[in-house]
């Protein structure tokens, strides 16, 4: 029972702490902070993705024969934990933690050798092939199919919800090669170069008026047989073995707990129109006071899930009950970020970005103006990568028996 | 005993359907609010034709004279179609005010009879960034100059501000920033000297404006009523405007329930309905629940003995604090039970949801309802 | 719009409040006040019963012709409502809400004869045989079987949850005549008289240690086919019949909206512990403030369906919305009468009845000692008489079409 | 960074799980608490035994001078099998007020080395009917007489006080009602003249007692501590007991959902297990996710660095407000999952709910503690 770094990692954090103090540039941190979506833009991630790859820290989740670090669990999350308290951009995970693990763990040396670099470098932005129109929450439904013609593969089919794809020049996707009986068959991966013009990609903006998914349309889009990734028909395998990825081992509590502290911070200094401040209004304080606790409780829920994981167990279905807690505290928080700005919480602008030289005259405060925008993206984390109905039916398989 | 609609009231609410089936769908109002003003001419006149921008408004001021029941019909189509029109603003809570403040009749015989016929828009300026949602917080100033006034400090989130044709403005002529006493109401041409604005968009597109007044001089035949006695005329109108901005929220609740209704009996996922699946009949069950419950108490408050006093005022801020909540309530579920699809633009349940999280909190949100709630239950 | 009654309706309940003024003693009123349970004890029901018969009410719900006064909806409406306010104990709906209604809709001329009058005057006293042990929510799965042999059945099996079983001198019974391909088929009602060594009841406690069920054993007991109702395989029908009446048509609220009145009055007079009372404290009141919208919006919700009753239109599912509605109202109520009174409201004393001679020196108060076996037993009221779960099924079903 | 338990602590963990499967089972609980005593000697005597009783009294008093890990998992256990005996009131309660509060060691030599070896049992009176549950309001009024004190007023829900060998009362010797100064203890004999009780169980059976002081005289020699300045000991050991509690709230809710989870795998419905319906499936998934929380924020308590200060204390009373919450949740699903048979007298479930309802408010109820939370996160 003992919730403290071992002495090496404390040592660790330092490093991490140092480098953040020298290298997080203030217009990358106010750009992170002004951010109302789920993702920060591209040149924001790729240019703090710079900065950690001349460290050697870009793929800070791989192992050193891939070109990363080879840090320990706990390393990676006390650099995931420093970065979101020091209010680091996000890195956007597609290239790094989605398409990187998949190709250093499945890929053919060749493909090791031509991708794996490029992510790292920011050479190649990738985006996610998954999900359809027709098949969100039942992935296996896709209906995308790739036919083999000699040595390369002619795609068609759309794919849905594909966030950074206006940004990204490769795309992995999941394509039907063959019908066989069960729809979880006859998948197969397949990176895409979107620079062809059979690949076309349309904005789908969200509720907030944000450019973040997209839809993707893929008329005879060419794909060498070489960007296979594993064998054909084993798409379904390696589908499950990223989403296991996407889903698990991230650090959430930490910034949670940072913007609760902002939060508090910033409600002390709003007046309630009686003289006092909103601290004084119980139900608001009730609400602010709930969600810590409950953040304080998540973070040693995944401290837990670390310790094991440092131990060789995997979390399995646990990653599910991160998914769900972490999704129902950001959504509660932004509402209450809203609710504490009162009228000018209200306000929804659509000029983007909020950071820079053209963010304009925020009405209120910056604060007052991203809450209503990231209250309303923030929707979106019940929905995406498994939505909460998925993960209860995960957890009652996996974690209940039922 | 009867909760039915009359006739008349039932005739009323077909001819809106009408007007929405027309003019409305969620390309026409993506263009109505794209434009400069916000909102469309070509409907605000017809609203005037047909008789609803003088709903509420006594006969000889040129209005139909009717009452809240007519309001509250004609309030949950305008949730129902998503209305871009100055309504509340102007034909509701600017009338209100002026006829609840104007003791001395200064005013009204003037802009009413406008109102009325949709040839003014008048917006009133309540709100301030410092008081929250506070009816009493009143903190921009009124000072005395001979027989004027001098205007200084700011409002928020004024509705409908930047095109208005008058603005109403509650200001403080004497006692603390917080005292019911020494609140006073003037009518302020926006072009006035001293004053600014700075336009933007609420989460639903509505147009408002933060004001800032410096030093803005008005005469004393801008004064509504007379002086620093507003208070209980301003707490009237907000108390009817309640009423209004429940009644939106409930038709736009039922909105997004109906749509999330029709598309959990088509959407496939595994090989089924989605409606087939048993968690999703029980939430959406529930759902329907608490939209009845909200309606009911809704219903309740218009079929009541015409009733003043605290018992009626505590029901109403009951009633706001209930709607709001369930409307978010549902609103959420209606995104969730859409999947990806609710967080677009595309959909019009993202664009109910808007309104929602608008009428939700505008004077007022939930937490604040229900204080004066309790604390009108304690007075009783 | 118009919640007022009319003219004829406000004469009858100043009648009805006249009755009450006069006829309503005391210890019948603190026995109801005093009753943790759902139903009241036998003597006070059939007590206040008799009080009601010599007026010509207690079939209050029937017809003219089966010997009730042939009110209209509202006017039963108002009666119950003026019940609930005065604070009348509850009438024990087996015999006259759900045994009656059955035989003067189903039944012979002689049963008719036979049985009502019996109902009426209390000399009968009647229980459900419904729920068995192994059909709780899922009636129609039953396994009680009744043989015909020559002019009777012999029963045989199991009832479950039999509400006053152990006061009751007859039970109406659901038992399997044939064997069909649909549970629903096959079923028919019967008439058992209890007094019968075949006949065996044993009682099942509550958590509050209550006597209100039993467990009742069928053991080769004898059913003349006289007392069969109805056709033989008719019992289905007959049983929805009844389930309608147990779910509908009755007033709520009112008596909700009694006891958050006197919820308001007593933490009005309940110390805070800092010089105030339960009302500074706004996290009581929330809760407190919430339930009585709640039951606000109940009433109306209440009062539109029997104006629509008054027009011929049958609530059909919506009495489903009600017991939802009910059920969480007054669970939450119950459980913040036991917050109301602090340590004092963990009390749970087993004697039993709390009111009359033998009701002892209560722990604080009589209603802090009322407040946890109140809560306790409250909690059935979201499983019997069709569980929550079920009546959500119900609401989609015939409300949402899914 | 581990958040495993030793090897040692699971040793302890399994002596308790072996006392439980030996000395409890329903039908023997019941047994126990139809006794007059309310609880078995025996057992007593067993845990005395197993050096259960002075597991967190120091070494030098006959204790094992254990920390509030083992004692986390001691009541844990303990609310696993909804232990009868005195275990809280006397070697938890009791002994670390003896300990926090006997700055002169005046009683300590006496009464913990016998309250380790289960000899005598020790009864806290704290509470009273007036104070709800702040810890300051102490109304009892220790009058000074000569060298004596003279008691009287009230306290309640005593536990186990009818059979106690002794009671630590809390009295006011100076200072308003509900001030932090002026508040003494008193280690009265149970049969002091003047002092009589009300006896009764609360809703898990444990026996109490309200207690009335009629002018009891105790002598100089009956304090514990300087007068007038017992608080924070007081609070101190509140604090304590308030981990105690949410451990066996955390015990007992895990027996109801492994019971539930075990109940709806077997009983059929409709033809089907009910734990394949889907919306059961939802709600023990929820439940699971909330039981996980709860029991990971109490190991975060353990697992911190030694702390005392503000934040830690923050944390506790959070822990205690979140678990309470969560355990009347997962006790309010386990009832409606086993349908009427989770009514019953006759399924364990009933009583770990019961239990559930006494450790979710003894000492002090959710909101009591969310406002502890609050007041000390804003003076944080």
């Amino acid at each position: 029972m003992d919730m403290g770094f071992s002495d090496t990692d404390k040592t660790f954090q330092r490093d991490v702490q140092a480098f953040l103090a020298q290298q997080l540039t203030p217009y990358l941190r106010e750009a992170m902070a002004r951010t109302p979506t789920v993702f920060v833009e591209q040149d924001i991630a790729l240019g703090w993705q710079a900065l950690l790859q001349e460290r050697g820290w870009a793929g800070y989740l791989w192992p050193e024969s891939a070109g990363g670090p080879g840090w320990t669990p706990v390393q990676r999350y006390i650099f995931e934990r420093e970065c979101a308290i020091a209010g680091a951009p996000g890195l956007v995970g597609l290239g790094l933690k989605l398409a990187g693990p998949v190709i250093y763990t499945y890929g053919t040396a060749a493909q090791k050798e031509h991708f794996l670099p490029r992510i790292l470098s920011g050479e190649h932005y990738w985006c996610q092939g998954y999900s359809e129109a027709g098949a969100g929450s039942d992935l296996a439904s896709l209906t995308t199919r790739a036919e083999l013609r000699g040595d390369h593969y002619v795609v068609n089919g759309s794919k849905m919800w594909t966030t950074h794809a206006h940004f990204a020049n490769w795309m992995f996707c999941l394509a039907r090669t063959q019908e066989m009986d069960r729809p979880q068959q006859g998948i197969s991966f397949l990176l895409i170069d979107m620079d062809q013009p059979a690949v076309e990609v349309r904005p789908v903006l969200t509720l907030a008026g944000d450019h973040e998914v997209n839809a993707v349309f893929l008329d005879d889009a060419h794909v060498p047989v070489e960007n296979r990734v594993g064998a054909e028909g084993q798409g379904w395998e390696i589908a499950k073995f990223l989403l296991e990825n996407e889903r698990g081992g991230s650090c959430f509590a930490p910034i949670l707990l940072a913007q609760l502290r902002r939060l508090r911070e910033l409600a002390q200094g709003r007046p309630d129109g009686l003289g006092g401040t909103l601290l004084d209004q119980p139900s608001f304080v009730q609400k602010l006071c709930a969600l810590e606790v409950q953040a304080l409780a998540l973070e040693a829920f995944e401290l837990r899930l670390l310790s094991q994981l440092d131990k060789g167990i995997r979390p399995g279905g646990k990653t599910s009950i991160v998914k769900l807690v972490v999704a129902d505290i950001r959504q509660k928080l932004d509402l209450l970020k809203v609710d504490a700005h009162a009228h000018h919480g209200l306000a929804l602008e659509t000029h983007r970005p909020l950071y820079g030289r053209d963010a304009g005259d925020p009405v209120g405060s910056i604060e007052a103006e991203l809450a209503m925008p990231m209250y309303l993206n923030s929707r979106a984390r019940s929905i995406f990568g498994g939505s909460t109905e998925i993960q209860r039916g995960i957890i009652a398989k996996q974690l209940l028996n039922l | 005993m009867d909760f039915d609609f009359s006739e008349e009231q039932e005739l009323l609410r077909h001819s809106l359907t009408r007007f929405a089936a027309d003019r409305y769908g969620l390309d026409k109002r993506r263009h109505y609010l794209a434009s400069e003003l916000g909102y469309s001419r070509d409907n605000w006149r017809l609203l005037a034709e047909l008789g609803m921008l003088g709903l509420t408004i006594p006969e000889e001021y040129g209005g139909m004279g009717l009452g809240e029941i007519e309001r509250y019909l004609v309030m949950e189509q305008f949730g129902r179609c998503l209305l871009t029109e100055p309504y509340l603003a102007s034909a509701v809570l600017a009338a209100d005010l002026l006829l609840a403040a104007d003791s001395e009749a200064k005013h009204v015989d003037n802009w009413l009879p406008r109102i009325a016929a949709g040839e003014a828009v008048v917006a009133a300026a309540l709100a301030e960034p410092e008081a929250r949602y506070e009816r009493c917080h009143v903190g921009l100033r009124a000072q005395a100059d001979g027989q004027a006034f001098r205007l200084t400090e700011r409002k928020c989130a004024v509705l409908y501000a930047e095109h208005a044709d008058a603005l109403i403005v509650s200001a403080r002529s004497s006692g603390g920033v917080a005292a019911e006493d020494g609140i006073s109401l003037f009518l302020v041409p926006p072009a006035a000297p001293g004053l600014s604005m700075r336009p933007y968009r609420l989460a639903d597109g509505t147009p408002v404006a933060d004001i800032i007044f410096d030093n803005v001089l008005v005469g004393e035949d801008a004064l509504i009523g007379t002086p620093g006695t507003a208070y209980p005329a301003l707490s009237l109108a907000l108390d009817k405007c309640d009423l209004a901005l429940s009644a939106s929220a409930i038709g736009a609740m039922r909105a997004i329930f109906d749509a999330t209704l029709a598309y959990v009996q088509t959407r496939q996922q595994f090989g089924r309905k989605i409606g087939s699946f048993q968690a999703v009949q029980h939430r959406l069950a529930d759902a329907l629940v608490r939209i009845e419950m909200a309606e009911s108490l809704a219903l309740r408050l218009l079929a009541e003995e015409p009733a003043e006093g605290t018992a009626h005022r505590r029901l109403r801020a009951g009633l706001r604090a209930l709607v709001a909540e369930t409307a978010i309530e549902i609103g959420h579920e209606g995104i969730q039970l859409h999947g990806g699809m609710g967080m677009t633009d595309e959909l019009d349940v993202s664009h109910y949801h808007k309104h929602i999280m608008v009428v939700r909190s505008l004077f007022g949100d939930p937490d604040h309802h229900w204080r004066r709630y309790a604390t009108l239950a304690r007075a009783a």
